[in-house]
């Protein structure tokens, strides 16, 4: 039964993800930090290093539209800080 | 590019006043100068509409070392000892985005401290919300309250107190205020004057990003429908890399390297480099290729107007570069020498050698425009309140009522986001009516505090004012400290409506007399207008932040009761003035009347009067009565000790809501050990104090005889539950 | 006794522990993290604050450091080390001590005065206390969620490694007195040589009854005692 | 000249991302309050949340195979945390 039941929601549950990033020309204070210390660790071929956010999101549904409008409202609601930061989302 | 007038308009400069510049310079400015012009001459940086008031309010004191007109004030305490400090506000950015602008508000109120050559010991804040059920109050709170915790905790100086009010009149503007205090020796103490031709000019800290460019015209302009669209390149903060120029600066401080100072806040480079000169009556040249970018292709016109974070300008003593850049190097932070000082008195800004701009000093600077706006005085509200009219409340309902209320509340949800005891000099954390912070190595200690009362103020700006004072006068009493000097935020609507500046003139009409009378001098302070949203101003919220010495910290008094079974005396007299009281507020919704009245000679005579008490060690707790009354002081004297009273019904015939709800000026409660109870009233009779003997202290209970006995816990709980339910 | 202070960009709580060290009359220096030498010391410290800032993770970068390697170096030859709040998280970092430090469980800064319980006073650090001794100890850290595997937790539990857990007033240890949603709430470690102690609370806080308490006093009179 | 350079820099520059996610059996706490959070603002068909970080790294390199395995140095040296975390690295 159990198991069953589990199967079910497997069934209707999808999984996204969403990267948040800074936007550009904001300040990054810690892929500053990052990169300088990877500088002096000897990585210098690095030219770039910026940091964001990662999330795996598993929503209720089937519907891979709707799964992602509401993975969306997410973001605006609470995730992300659209002052700051823009975000993409994947259906994984 | 050519000037247009929309462009003009985008600046905020008006029609005169571009004319004015065209005067100034004799020619067109370029895009680049219009800019400046426009960073220089906006109300945040030129205190236009202000100035000719805020000239009134009394700077000098014989602890005065410098008033107002640096980047903080600075008084002595004696030995050797100064200390710095001042409020600021950040409120337009911190709307748009809560934690960057409380944060940063709280970094740059950090450098205009260490700019002076102190080391900040202290941090405060005023933060002003809407009404808690407004949809974007909580998350601002949570903003806010975590911005202001994660710079001071990251840098590591101790947020010990402040103030937090709800009010719809905030719901699309909230304030937050940041209050630095800095410890020096009264022989190190750093200025921005510059001095002598052809010196150094050299930019430290952070390279320059495209962040806030415009934020000071910003700060200086109503919001409307649009303004969150709009969304400025927000700055943000990076406490971590202002730790080590905090660190580099005061190095470089211990000798005399440095001729002059100036941290870049508002209006960045720009404002930096034109006070400076402008103090010094110098010109200055700036070679703009020079200054670390952190983006590619910034225009001449991003650099200068750029509000990045964690920047400084210096100017230093012929021959110290190597030994100041080896400084700034170990705490791998940018240092460029960007220019040098001229005898020119113009700004030369240059790239590559070719001149971008070019105006006189005295044009941003001593010639920027001054209005001496219209204003309309208070009227007196005619219509009485009828007290008679109300429906009865119980006592005990009512104490509830209020001590639930998210402004009587309990801050600790938001205290306890704040480190309030790294430096490990912290003798009275928040909580108390003041915090007071150890000189460090020292047996001294400062006592500060933070107060404001736009109810007050609204209702009638220049009571209004004085009570502020007052408030702010007796929280530092009240922990045994002899206030000394305060430093003030105005926060205000839109300075070009009349009303608006009357409020403003006579609030400061206010704040004169009552630190006027009580040698309470103002030695710095930040005035925001433009407090609004579409035409809706913000009620008068002038902000104190007072600064008293405690001279022996062998007792340090807080609000705590300390035992059972001692006497409970309440110092000033009740007349019951309920107009514009919390209790009216909380239980009726009723905002009416005129505020308390000050009475200066009876303010001046409680307070020293209390604090010789507490320096002949015959007091044991005290607490200053101001919002809620007499019964609101009693049970924060007791939720905090977990101690109870037992409080007898006044003598006379009076209505108890007037006795115990009552918000009087000048009153405090303090305890005495019974033993020292006869001496006590002695000393008050000849002080010719009026005092009421109000019961003693008991163990669990919260008692008024006949009236009400709870449980203290039970009153703790109601007094915490709002913000954890929130 | 000859104690270093290791100082990062971003320490703030060099200055107290510090002061802390010369009340209690040690020989004390302060170490820039740019060093490349350790002088020879009895007792280590890595002291709280926001060590690069903490960004990327608390501790992370310091963890990398140059004067790390020493610190490593002296640690495995038996030298004592005490970290205090983010030098506990800089030596989970290291890998000296097991675990590791997450974000507190309601996600925000705390500071306030909690109660610990002394789990261990057979050690350098705690010969002075009493077993069971409930602390009063100031917190401050946005970081102090310590986890770590099943496994782990068995060894720290048979090899009597938990230096102090997080408990109530009484000393009971329950879910209210765990302010940051540490595993059996756990509060401090040692390594299996019980030569290095990593702790969330601030000894060096409560050493000075003008500013709070002097619960703090006997970890390093227990050490001075070693 | 400099532009030329700078077209050159171009050429031989490759963007990698990396994830960064919690192991599977390390408790996520922010992911929790996230979760709740977002219960709480009526998200119901949200069923799990977890949280990690997101990494934009430019790598002086022309090379995929030797760009990547840069990366990889970067992610174990300093930016992952492999007692508690694994990562995962994508070309961009
Ligand atoms: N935002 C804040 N930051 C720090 N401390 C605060 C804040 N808000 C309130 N407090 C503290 O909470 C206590 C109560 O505040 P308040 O009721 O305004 O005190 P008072 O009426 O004595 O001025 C004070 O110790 C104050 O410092
Ligand atoms: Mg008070």
């Amino acid at each position: 039964m159990e198991r069953q039941f589990q199967l079910n929601l497997k069934k209707s549950k999808l999984k996204f993800s969403v990267t948040v990033t800074l936007k550009k020309d904001v300040l990054d204070p810690q892929g500053k930090v990052v990169l300088n210390t990877l500088t002096n660790l000897g990585m210098t071929s690095l030219q770039n290093i910026r940091q964001g956010k990662f999330f795996e999101i598993d929503i209720e549904t089937k519907d891979q539209l709707e799964g992602e409008k509401k993975v969306k409202e997410v973001c605006e609601k609470l995730l992300v800080n659209l002052i700051i930061e823009d975000y993409k989302i994947n259906k994984l | 590019m050519k000037i247009t007038n929309k462009i003009i308009e985008n600046h905020g400069l008006k029609k005169e006043e571009y004319k004015n510049i065209q005067k100034l310079l004799k020619r067109d400015p370029n895009f680049l100068e219009l800019g400046i012009f426009s960073a220089m001459w906006n109300e945040h940086c030129s205190y236009k509409s202000s100035r000719v008031h805020l000239k009134n309010l009394p700077t000098q004191g014989k602890h005065v070392i410098q008033g107002p007109g640096e980047n903080a004030g600075v008084i002595d305490i004696g030995d050797d000892d100064a200390i710095v400090f001042k409020i600021e506000s950040h409120n337009h950015p911190s709307f748009i985005e809560p934690y960057q602008g409380a944060a940063t508000g709280v970094g740059g109120i950090l450098r205009d401290v260490f700019t002076m050559g102190a080391r900040p010991i202290a941090l405060l804040n005023s933060i002003h919300f809407g009404s808690p059920t407004h949809p974007k109050t909580k998350n601002l709170l949570n903003g806010v309250v975590s911005g202001i915790g994660g710079y001071g905790n990251c840098i590591g100086i101790p947020t010990v107190a402040g103030e937090t009010k709800f009010h719809e009149t905030y719901n699309e503007n909230i304030l937050v205020n940041a209050m630095a205090v800095g410890h020096t020796k009264k022989n190190k103490i750093f200025y921005s004057k510059a001095k002598g031709i052809g010196k150094s000019v050299v930019y430290v800290g952070s390279k320059t990003g495209r962040d806030g460019i415009h934020g000071a015209s910003m700060a200086s302009a109503e919001f409307d429908e649009n303004s969150e669209e709009k969304k400025p390149t927000v700055q943000v903060g990076d406490p971590f890399t202002e730790k080590l120029l905090l660190e580099a600066c005061l190095e470089l401080m211990k000798d005399d390297s440095i001729i002059a100072i100036q941290d870049m806040g508002a209006a960045g480079l720009t404002s930096s480099s034109v006070e400076m000169a402008s103090k010094g009556d110098l010109g200055i040249e700036l070679n703009l290729e020079k200054v670390p970018c952190r983006e590619n292709n910034m225009t001449p016109y991003e650099m200068m107007l750029s509000e990045s974070q964690e920047r400084m300008l210096i100017i230093l003593e012929d021959g110290k570069e190597q030994h100041a850049r080896k400084i700034f190097q170990k705490w791998d932070l940018n240092f460029v020498v960007i220019g040098k000082t001229t005898n020119s008195k113009n700004l030369v800004l240059k790239y590559d050698n070719n001149i971008e701009g070019e105006i006189p000093i005295d044009a941003l600077a001593s010639k920027a425009p001054i209005y001496n706006r219209k204003w309309v005085k208070k009227k007196v509200s005619k219509n009485k309140f009828d007290f008679k009219k109300l429906k009865k409340i119980k006592l005990e309902d009512a104490l509830l009522k209020i001590l639930s209320s998210p402004n009587h509340s309990n801050k600790s949800w938001i205290t306890n986001q704040y480190d309030q005891m790294v430096m490990c000099d912290t003798v009275q954390r928040s909580g108390s009516d003041a915090a007071i912070i150890r000189i460090h190595n020292k047996d001294k200690a400062i006592a500060v505090s933070v107060d404001s009362s736009a109810n007050y103020c609204k209702s009638f700006p220049s009571t209004g004012g004085k009570q502020i004072v007052c408030e702010n006068w007796r929280n530092l009493i009240a922990v045994g400290a002899k206030p000394v000097a305060i430093t003030n935020c105005l926060n205000f609507g839109n300075p070009e409506n009349e009303k608006i500046m009357g409020e403003f003139a006579e609030c400061i009409q206010g704040i004169k007399e009552a630190c006027e009378f009580l040698d309470y001098p103002v030695v710095s302070g930040n005035v925001s207008f433009y407090n609004g949203t579409n035409n809706k101003n913000i009620y008068p919220t002038p902000v104190i932040g007072g600064v008293g010495i405690i001279e022996k910290l062998s007792r340090p008094i807080n609000h705590n009761l300390k035992k059972i079974k001692s006497s409970l005396i309440l110092i000033g007299k009740t007349f019951g003035h309920l107009g514009q009281s919390c209790f009216l507020k909380e239980n009726y919704s009723i905002i009416e009347g005129m505020p308390p009245e000050i009475n200066l000679v009876n303010e001046k005579n409680n307070g020293e009067t209390i604090l010789n008490l507490i320096k002949k060690n015959l007091v044991l707790s005290a607490h200053d009565i101001s919002s809620g009354g007499l019964i609101i002081a009693l049970s924060e004297m007791s939720m905090s000790s977990k101690i109870g009273v037992k409080i007898e019904k006044p003598k006379m015939l009076r209505n108890l809501n007037e006795y115990f709800f009552g918000e009087d000026q000048g009153r405090y409660v303090i305890e005495i050990d019974q033993k020292n109870l006869v001496e006590v009233e002695k000393f008050l009779k000849t002080n010719n104090i009026y005092y009421d003997n109000l019961g003693i202290t008991q163990p669990k209970y919260f008692e008024i005889e006949g009236e009400m006995k709870l449980d203290i816990n039970d009153l703790f709980k109601i007094n915490e539950q709002w913000y954890n339910n929130y | 006794m000859k104690s270093s202070v290791i100082v990062f960009p971003g320490s703030n709580c060099d200055r107290d522990i510090c002061v802390a060290l010369e009340k209690m009359q040690f020989k004390n220096q302060k170490i820039w993290h740019k060093e490349t030498s350790l002088p020879k010391s009895d007792l280590i410290v890595i002291p709280g604050g926001f060590s690069y800032g903490d960004y990327l993770r608390s501790g992370a970068i310091a963890g990398k450091s140059l004067i790390i390697r020493e610190v490593i170096k002296a640690a495995n030859a038996g030298c004592l080390v005490l970290g205090i709040c983010n030098g506990f998280q800089i030596l989970t970092e290291t890998g000296l001590l097991k675990g590791t430090l997450l974000r507190n469980k309601n996600l925000k800064f705390i500071n306030r005065d909690v109660n610990i319980k002394v789990t261990n006073n057979k050690t350098n650090f705690s010969s002075d206390y009493k077993l069971e001794q409930v602390l009063k100890i100031n917190i401050a850290h946005n970081e102090g969620n310590y986890f770590t595997d099943k496994n782990n937790l068995e060894i720290l539990k048979k090899e009597n490694l938990i230096a102090f857990k997080y408990c109530d007033e009484k000393g009971n240890i329950t879910e209210e007195s765990n302010p940051n949603g540490a595993i059996e709430n756990i509060a401090g470690i040692y390594n299996l040589k019980k030569n290095i102690l990593g702790m969330m609370p601030h000894p060096e806080r409560m050493i000075d009854k003008t500013i709070s308490n002097t619960d703090g006093i006997n970890l390093f009179s227990s050490l001075l005692n070693h």
